[in-house]
């Protein structure tokens, strides 16, 4: 279904009042269900009322018409900005009470990166270093806490091996594992019961192990950090679980994005993860765009980019879906397109980004 | 097997040791070579033919025959045996100016290199096969390589085809394409001025090297000629001379003394000026004959380099990187110095440099008219410069400048400028089939023609 | 006394296959002038059929059908006892000195592409084993080299073999623990004899254990299946020195009553100095490459002709590559390094098939070209472990690896 | 080490060889000769005359001279001394700091009493190039020797034998900075060459004008040095500088450029061998060139076969494994057969342990593909002709060295023994005296080392017995 830039409407500036609620439409609208033309969506208190085509206005309503396409914001899965030194203790191997949660600063001034990209949701996760790094946090850009413990993270990669302090093996690490997985205490006991599981790895044989071990519990959550996942797709379909890409470089391996194509082919849920701090968020789109030329179908990517990533991150974000926060993007053009740019962003209904006339 | 010999002033352009090369290299530039063996003709159908950025055809068609566009037209009509290809839009192949792509790993990062070491010595496409092919599929023809690093001076670099050659050899159009040059890696704020100072100070000695030797050839001719007239004066009066000594000698001998012969005084020779190769290139860069990629990012080693080379008229400098050139921008419009922007994302954790970092750069500077290009920043990312140049796009950058950005001005830049970045008659046939717009990500080229050979299909075989 | 418990449980195996239906097409055809059966055992012009795997005939003096695989001789697949392909220290827990209750399997990387490069050198099945970090480093795995990238495909069920080391690995590293140990490298045994010690107090305390059930400790029930000879254990040795020390520790455990340990000796480069030992306990040794100037790890030195001398004493020897897959230190140039120093063709032959799928209690299913056993074969353009020819073709469990070309 | 001290060396060789070869006469009679110069011949009898073999042939039709010394050997094969075509080992360090060092030379550094060459006699190797390392631009002068005697004048067959050139970038500097220097080192040569013609030129005119000026008749004396000859480049009138004067640190750039000494060109990458063979040619030795190749270098087979280099010395693997990135299977490539079918004669380098010298790369060569008389012609008379001594070396025939070596049965074979060698007809190495080859192959305990009989107490003999009791 390709996108006619229809004709640009008139545009209409008018200062967003939060009383009563607010209209906002847009040429094209990247609904839950598929792209709507010259769609509306109805905002209030700070939630999606409603979204469709031919919305008349309510009472109180209060109409801004935009140029460029709206959007849900983006999720950005695997991030310790703002976090300092709190990515990582390195006091202890298991860390299944400690929450990421706690190190979230809201101050940062790393954050307005993130809205400037377009991204509305992060997954702040630990720095691999420990076998249990802690529990997961989903958090807005410089704005509210919407999930305090999202999964607990486990890393399954050799990154988890201090010289000196057991674990020094993968034997060793699993056998500790499994015996925790007896008597589950702390965090361990609340997997299953509303924390998923984010097993960290680097290479296929790790990622393996790490499925392996999901599998026998039967935890929900996803693979983070395997490139080349593609290979696991049998094991990772049979344990029902996501994968987390890595950030897709220039000089990447060409079968990194072919595998993303692979796994969007068997419906397996994907995110795109910024890896090590210094990625510009921007580099979220540029790997789904890079999967998508090696394969992966159009809106497979864009459903990696908003409410696949949601739903992997096991929090409300990254979807219009009516009841959810109105988190939203206005693009000059397709947000698949990197011709286009952010030209605001909405976080709950208040706009947090880009000047005010268009 | 095909030879270029393009009017320029740098020497014959030969195939880096293509092997039939190799057997008459010396004789080409004897005599004309006899035209190019008729290859078959290529004839491209499109519904848009971009023949530079600004001019368009619409269902035009497009002749390529021995590596050139033999026509571009609305009316043409495809020769007998002539393979035909039909596509929606065709443009030039794109260039990026600023590259690393095919250097082996040792040389990509250097400390000790001087203004004689050359990036064609460095080429390694055995070891890049992979990141040639993965930029020739992204639609870059041609690239500039300089050897990496942030050495003071990089030494010559290189103009090279990204389509591998027959033996896997590399086709380098330019061996001596231009200087590299890095400004400003250091913290110090004096210290990078102290950098962009030394350029000046090589420059000047370069002129001053090129003055000396203009002055000897003067002297020495001057002096050539006096000494010819003096000897044709003596030869003259030879006999005259020849009588008086044999008189000397006869009284000599009577007086019992020693014959003293008469001494001979001209005035000295002058000495040649020594044999300097790093003082020749870099006067060979005051005199404009080489450019000057200077890669530069902040204010003060950037305002420090356009002042200190204001007196060298006829250098033509350009500017790599150049992060906070902005401010700068009316004399860059002055002197014409084009500057090759890097548009990549950085995150928080940026080099020191590039602190101010912008994606709107490139269009900031389109806006006040600067020439601007769009370069990989130094390194083997080669292949994702259609992706920046969209970024830069989706970051202020109007499209058709984009477009310029990666063809015509890049050329230009680089001296190419009557050969590449344009579809036109006696160009070079590196021409990209693509199924929409060439800047938009979306679009995806279907074949890329280089050297007018198809160096890349996308439904496989040649 | 070989063993005796092994035997049982491989023959239950072989009755359980389900009774033949109809016989299914065959896969794979391959011809030979000359298969080398087993040790002893040439069948001229011989056509080996393979169906799912497995060899299904062997059906002498037949010319090659067209279009069948057809080479100048055919051996079994090799079976290398010392593989080392393991991704280095992480695959043996260090944090204690005796560890038996883990295994390396947790650690293989089927991806990695040695494997490929080692089945092409005609090696199809392999003992891993734990890096010798450890005084004991835990179970050993036996796993074929080809196959599908998934554990479960890999692995073949054969003796339970636990993994330990005695001689100056095990102890490197360790530094003596002034003051208060920061990790437990600072504790553990800094010289040979700390080794040692740390082998007799680990069989002292499963002994106790089988006695006074409050003295149980984690991991005493694996070392007393060793003291029963259920469990058989690979000690790598290199010097005549540890090799004593290895046949000592089992003399002790017969002397005090304890038990009687199943020992292998890994890397015996020395053990033709004083094979009396062997001789007396009839401890088999696998022998370690080759080496050009004689000179090998912890300073041994291994004659040439040591296969020559330790054969001749009855002594039961395998040889090993460690995994190298170079044109001239892969397994196949090994056993010709032994014909030089002395071997016959045949007992070269034996040393890499049937006397390592015995010592790895796999002897039912590979080392020899039999109906019904893996269709692990390696195809020769000349006479095997000649310097003037060389591995042509290798068929691992029936899929071709490696093609003539 | 300049000029002068070269030539007093082959002044003491020629003074001690003639001593050697004075009157003896050799005859070994052999079960079978491999001659490698047309058939072998069964039970046949090498006549060796002051060091050079005079006659070849079957027992029936040599006549062995009344006082000739006769070695009887009925049940050995005698087969050509093996040639080690490049080896820069038996040297205390291979290479000196100076990039461009063209005035040194190996014989200044060849340690006659080195455990190679004792190795190399035992491999049956009888002649070796020895050349400076590969860590250098251009290296020093290398010399042709014999493993064998106690001086290096003793072990010296060619005291002047070529000089290494290293493409492949010198630890620590890049291709690009090396290949400048290389480029440089032959630019300064011209440079200077012209200056020094245009210092002579100018030094004679002045002399004819002063002539005219006192009234002398005026003969310029000729030149007293030599045309400069060169199929690269040449400076016109050279003749005018006598050599003499040249400064001797660059006269050997003047000998490569002048094609009259073999360079060994080392390269281990493609790319080093395609800039190999430009810089080969621009400065006139690509015919002079022998490459030594890295594994990896059959890529550019058909440019090497194309320029027409003197030799191609293969690297010791002889089968390279590769995987491109991002590549799922691995690329083998079979080095020895890819060079016999592009018809490129190449020679064989021995990695210097027992297990892996000539012979046993020769039979490699045989298992991968490559044709046997192919294989023994990589380590004959292959490496001769690539060292230029195929006249002298390399094959049992009349006229050439006498370097034997008695085996105990096929080359080829892993069971074959190296019993006897022979180094211009004199006995050099005899197996029954190698106690360090016995104690390796044949577990012979040297004296001393091990009892009669190995006393082995059961230290645990009582409290097993004491059960019994």
């Amino acid at each position: 279904m390709n996108i006619l830039i229809a004709p640009i409407l008139s545009a209409l500036c008018a200062v967003s009042g939060d009383t009563g609620s607010l209209v906002l439409q847009a040429e094209v609208v990247h609904g839950p269900d598929g792209p709507i033309e010259d769609g509306r969506i109805l905002i209030r208190d700070g939630k999606i009322e409603a979204i469709g085509a031919g919305l008349e206005l309510p009472g109180d309503g209060h109409l801004i018409e935009l140029e460029g396409h709206l959007s849900a914001g983006l999720v950005a899965m695997g991030d310790q900005t703002g976090l300092k030194g709190e990515a990582l203790d390195s006091t202890r191997q298991i860390m299944d009470g400690a929450d990421l949660a706690f190190g979230y600063d809201k101050t940062d001034d790393g954050w307005g990166a993130f809205l400037e990209a377009g991204v509305t949701a992060v997954l702040l996760t630990p720095k691999p270093g420990a076998l249990v790094g802690g529990r997961t946090a989903v958090v807005k850009p410089a704005g509210a806490m919407v999930q305090r413990r999202a999964h607990l993270h486990v890393c399954f990669s050799n990154a988890a091996f201090k010289s000196g302090v057991a674990p020094t093996s993968y034997p060793g690490a699993i056998s500790m594992l499994e015996q925790r997985m007896e008597t589950p205490t702390g965090g361990f006991a609340l997997l299953g019961k509303g924390l998923g599981v984010l097993l960290a790895a680097k290479t296929r044989a790790e990622g393996l192990r790490a499925v392996a071990f999901a599998k026998r519990h039967g935890l929900t959550g996803a693979l983070t950090g395997v490139s080349r996942a593609g290979d696991l797709v049998d094991e990772l379909h049979d344990a029902g679980l996501g994968v987390i890409l890595p950030p897709i470089g220039a000089a990447a391996d060409p079968r990194v994005a072919a595998s993303a194509a692979i796994l969007g082919k068997k419906d397996i849920p994907l995110a795109f993860s910024l890896g090590a701090t210094n990625r510009s968020p921007h580099a979220l789109r540029i790997s789904a765009l890079r999967c998508m030329k090696a394969g992966l179908a159009r809106d497979a990517a864009w459903k990696a980019l908003t409410s696949g990533a949601g739903e992997i991150a096991n929090a409300p974000v990254g979807s219009l879906a009516v009841g959810r926060a109105a988190d939203l993007v206005l693009w000059s053009g397709d947000p698949l397109d990197l011709t286009s740019q952010v030209e605001r962003v909405w976080i709950e209904g208040k706009q947090v980004h880009g000047d005010d006339d268009q | 097997m095909h030879i270029d010999t393009q009017p320029s002033r740098r020497g014959t352009l030969t195939a880096l040791l293509a092997p039939a090369l190799l057997a008459w290299a010396p004789t080409i530039s004897a005599q004309e070579p006899a035209d190019p063996p008729a290859e078959t003709q290529i004839f491209i159908k499109a519904e848009r033919v971009i023949v530079q950025p600004g001019k368009e055809l619409k269902d035009a068609q497009v002749l390529v025959q021995g590596g050139k566009v033999l026509a571009v037209g609305t009316d043409l009509v495809a020769p007998e045996g002539a393979r035909v290809i039909e596509t929606k839009v065709v443009c030039a192949g794109f260039i990026d100016p600023w590259s690393t792509l095919g250097l082996d790993s040792a040389s990509a990062s250097l400390k000790d290199t001087n203004i004689l070491t050359r990036a064609v010595d460095a080429l390694d496409p055995f070891g890049s096969a992979v990141h040639l092919e993965a930029a020739l599929r992204a639609g870059i023809t041609g690239y500039g390589v300089a050897l990496g690093g942030k050495a003071s001076v990089k030494g010559l670099g290189a103009f090279v085809c990204t389509a591998n050659h027959a033996d896997g050899g590399l086709d380098v159009l330019l061996k001596d394409s231009f200087i590299g040059a890095t400004v400003g890696s250091s913290g110090d704020a004096f210290d990078r001025i102290g950098y962009a100072e030394r350029l000046v100070k090589y420059i000047k000695a370069g002129e001053e090297y090129r003055v000396e030797q203009v002055e000897y050839t003067h002297e020495i001719a001057k002096w050539r000629t006096e000494i010819a007239e003096s000897e044709a004066k003596l030869e003259k009066d030879f006999k005259k001379a020849k009588k008086s000594r044999d008189k000397e000698i006869e009284e000599a001998e009577e007086d019992d003394k020693e014959f003293k012969e008469e001494s001979y005084k001209e005035d000295r020779q002058p000495r040649k000026p020594r044999f300097d190769a790093e003082k020749e290139a870099w006067a060979r860069v005051a005199e404009g004959t080489l450019p000057l990629v200077v890669e530069a990012h902040r204010y003060v080693e950037l305002s420090a380099l356009l002042d200190g080379t204001k007196a060298f008229d006829r250098l033509r400098l350009v500017i790599a990187g150049g992060t906070e050139v902005l401010p700068l921008a009316a004399t860059l419009v002055k002197r014409s110095i084009p500057v090759i922007v890097w548009p990549t994302p950085l995150g928080s954790k940026r080099p020191a440099g590039m602190r101010a970092h912008d994606l709107s750069l490139a269009g900031a500077l389109a806006e006040k008219d600067v020439r601007v290009l769009l370069g990989s920043g130094g390194t083997s990312g080669t292949r994702d410069l259609p992706l920046l140049a969209a970024l830069a796009v989706g970051h202020g950058l109007e499209p058709e400048k984009a477009l310029a950005a990666l063809t015509t001005e890049a050329a230009r830049a680089l001296d190419m400028g009557n050969i590449l970045g344009k579809v036109r008659a006696g160009y070079r046939a590196d021409l990209l089939l693509l199924d929409g717009d060439p800047i938009s990500t979306t679009t995806s080229i279907r074949q890329v023609i280089s050297a007018g050979k198809i160096a890349f299909n996308v439904e496989g075989g040649q | 006394m070989i063993y005796p418990g092994f035997l049982i449980s491989c023959v239950l195996l072989a009755l359980a296959s389900p009774a033949p239906e109809a016989p299914k097409p065959v896969d794979l055809t391959v011809h030979a002038d000359y298969l080398h059966v087993a040790p002893g055992e040439v069948v001229r012009n011989a056509l080996i059929q393979i169906r799912d795997g497995k060899i299904a005939s062997v059906l002498p003096g037949r010319s090659a059908p067209d279009g069948a695989l057809t080479v100048h001789s055919i051996m079994a697949g090799m079976i290398d006892a010392s593989a080392r392909v393991t991704p280095g220290d992480v695959a043996v827990e260090q944090s204690k000195e005796v560890i038996t209750n883990l295994s390396v399997t947790d650690s293989l990387d089927f991806f990695n592409p040695a494997w490929d490069r080692l089945a092409r050198t005609g090696v199809t099945t392999t003992l891993i084993a734990p890096p010798d970090y450890n005084v004991v480093g835990g179970f050993s795995v036996v796993v074929k080299t080809s196959g599908p990238k998934r554990v479960a495909a890999r692995v073949v069920n054969g003796a339970s073999i636990l993994r330990g080391a005695i001689g100056e690995l095990p102890s490197a590293g360790n530094s003596p623990a002034f003051g208060r140990p920061t990790n437990f490298y600072a504790r553990r045994p800094t010289t040979r004899m700390g080794v040692e010690w740390e082998w007799r107090k680990a069989f002292f305390d499963a002994a106790q254990s089988a006695r006074f059930p409050d003295a149980e400790f984690e991991g005493a029930d694996v070392l007393r299946a060793c003291l029963a000879g259920d469990v058989r254990i690979f000690i790598q040795a290199w010097t005549t020195a540890d090799i004593r020390t290895a046949v000592y520790l089992d003399e002790e455990m017969q002397a005090e009553g304890y038990g009687d340990l199943d020992i292998v000796i890994d890397a015996g480069a020395e053990a033709w100095k004083e094979p009396a030992f062997l001789v007396r306990t009839g401890t088999p040794v696998v022998l370690p490459p080759f080496p050009a100037t004689g000179r090998l790890g912890e300073r041994a030195f291994m004659p040439w002709d040591t296969g020559r001398k330790l054969t001749d004493l009855g002594i039961m020897i395998a040889l090993s590559a460690h995994g190298e897959t170079g044109l001239k230190e892969r397994l196949s140039a090994q056993a010709g390094y032994a014909i030089r120093g002395g071997l016959t063709f045949d007992e070269a032959l034996a040393c890499v098939t049937t006397t390592p799928a015995r010592l790895l209690g796999v002897e039912k299913q590979v080392g020899a070209v039999k109906s019904g056993m893996d269709a692990d074969l390696v195809l020769w353009n000349g006479a095997p472990f000649s310097a003037t020819s060389n591995i042509v073709g290798v068929v691992a469990s029936g899929e071709v690896v490696l093609t003539p070309r | 080490m300049n000029i002068s001290s070269i030539t007093r060396l082959t002044a003491a060789l020629a003074l001690t060889s003639a001593v050697a070869f004075g009157g003896d006469s050799h005859a070994i009679k052999v079960g079978k000769v491999i001659t490698m110069a047309g058939e072998p011949i069964e039970n046949g009898i090498v006549l060796i005359e002051s060091g050079r073999i005079t006659a070849v042939g079957p027992a029936s039709e040599i006549q062995i001279p009344w006082d000739a010394e006769v070695f009887e050997a009925p049940n050995l094969v005698a087969f050509p001394g093996q040639v080690e075509a490049c080896t820069s080992q038996g040297m205390d360090r291979a290479n000196e700091s100076i990039d461009v060092a063209p005035f040194l030379n190996v014989v200044d550094s060849v340690d006659p009493v080195n455990f190679f060459y004792e190795e190399m006699l035992r491999a049956g190797i009888t002649t070796l190039n020895v050349q400076q390392g590969n860590s250098t631009v251009i290296a020093g002068r290398g010399m042709i020797v014999k493993p064998s005697g106690m001086t290096v004048a003793a072990m010296t067959v060619r005291p002047e034998a070529g000089i290494k050139i290293a493409i492949t970038p010198k630890r620590g500097k890049s291709r690009a900075v090396q290949l400048m220097i290389l480029r440089e080192a032959f630019a300064g040569l011209r440079r200077t060459l012209e200056g020094l013609v245009q210092e002579a030129n100018d030094g004679n005119d002045h002399a004819r004008r002063e002539a005219l000026a006192q009234g002398r008749d005026f003969e310029a004396e000729d030149g007293k040095g030599r045309a400069m000859t060169g199929s690269g480049w040449i400076v016109e009138g050279l003749e005018a500088v006598p050599r003499a004067s040249i400064d001797s640190k660059i006269l050997p750039l003047l000998a490569i450029v002048e094609g009259r000494i073999s360079v060994y060109m080392a390269c281990s990458t493609p790319m080093d061998v395609l800039h190999g063979l430009e810089i080969a040619k621009e400065n006139g030795f690509l015919a002079q060139t022998v490459l030594l190749l890295g594994p990896t270098c059959w890529k550019v087979s058909d440019e090497i076969k194309a320029a027409g280099v003197r030799g191609v010395i293969l690297s010791s693997t002889l089968e390279h494994t590769e995987r491109a990135p991002f590549a799922e299977e691995d690329t083998v490539t079979v080095l020895p057969t890819h060079f016999a079918e592009k018809g490129i004669p190449f020679a064989l380098a021995s990695q210097n342990s027992t297990t892996q010298s000539l012979w046993f790369q020769a039979a490699r060569c045989v298992a991968l593909g490559v044709d046997r008389e192919v294989a023994l012609a990589a380590i004959t008379s292959g490496p001769a002709e690539v060292i230029g001594l195929s006249s002298e070396v390399g094959t049992i025939e009349k006229g050439k060295h006498g370097n034997l070596v008695l085996l105990s049965g096929d080359p080829l074979s892993l069971q074959t023994q190296v019993r006897y060698v022979f180094i211009e007809g004199k006995l050099t190495y005899d197996r029954t005296t190698d106690t360090r080859l016995q104690h390796l192959m044949d577990g012979v305990q040297p004296e001393g080392t091990s009892a009669d009989e190995p006393v082995v107490e059961d230290i645990h003999e009582e409290e097993r017995t004491a059960g019994d009791k």
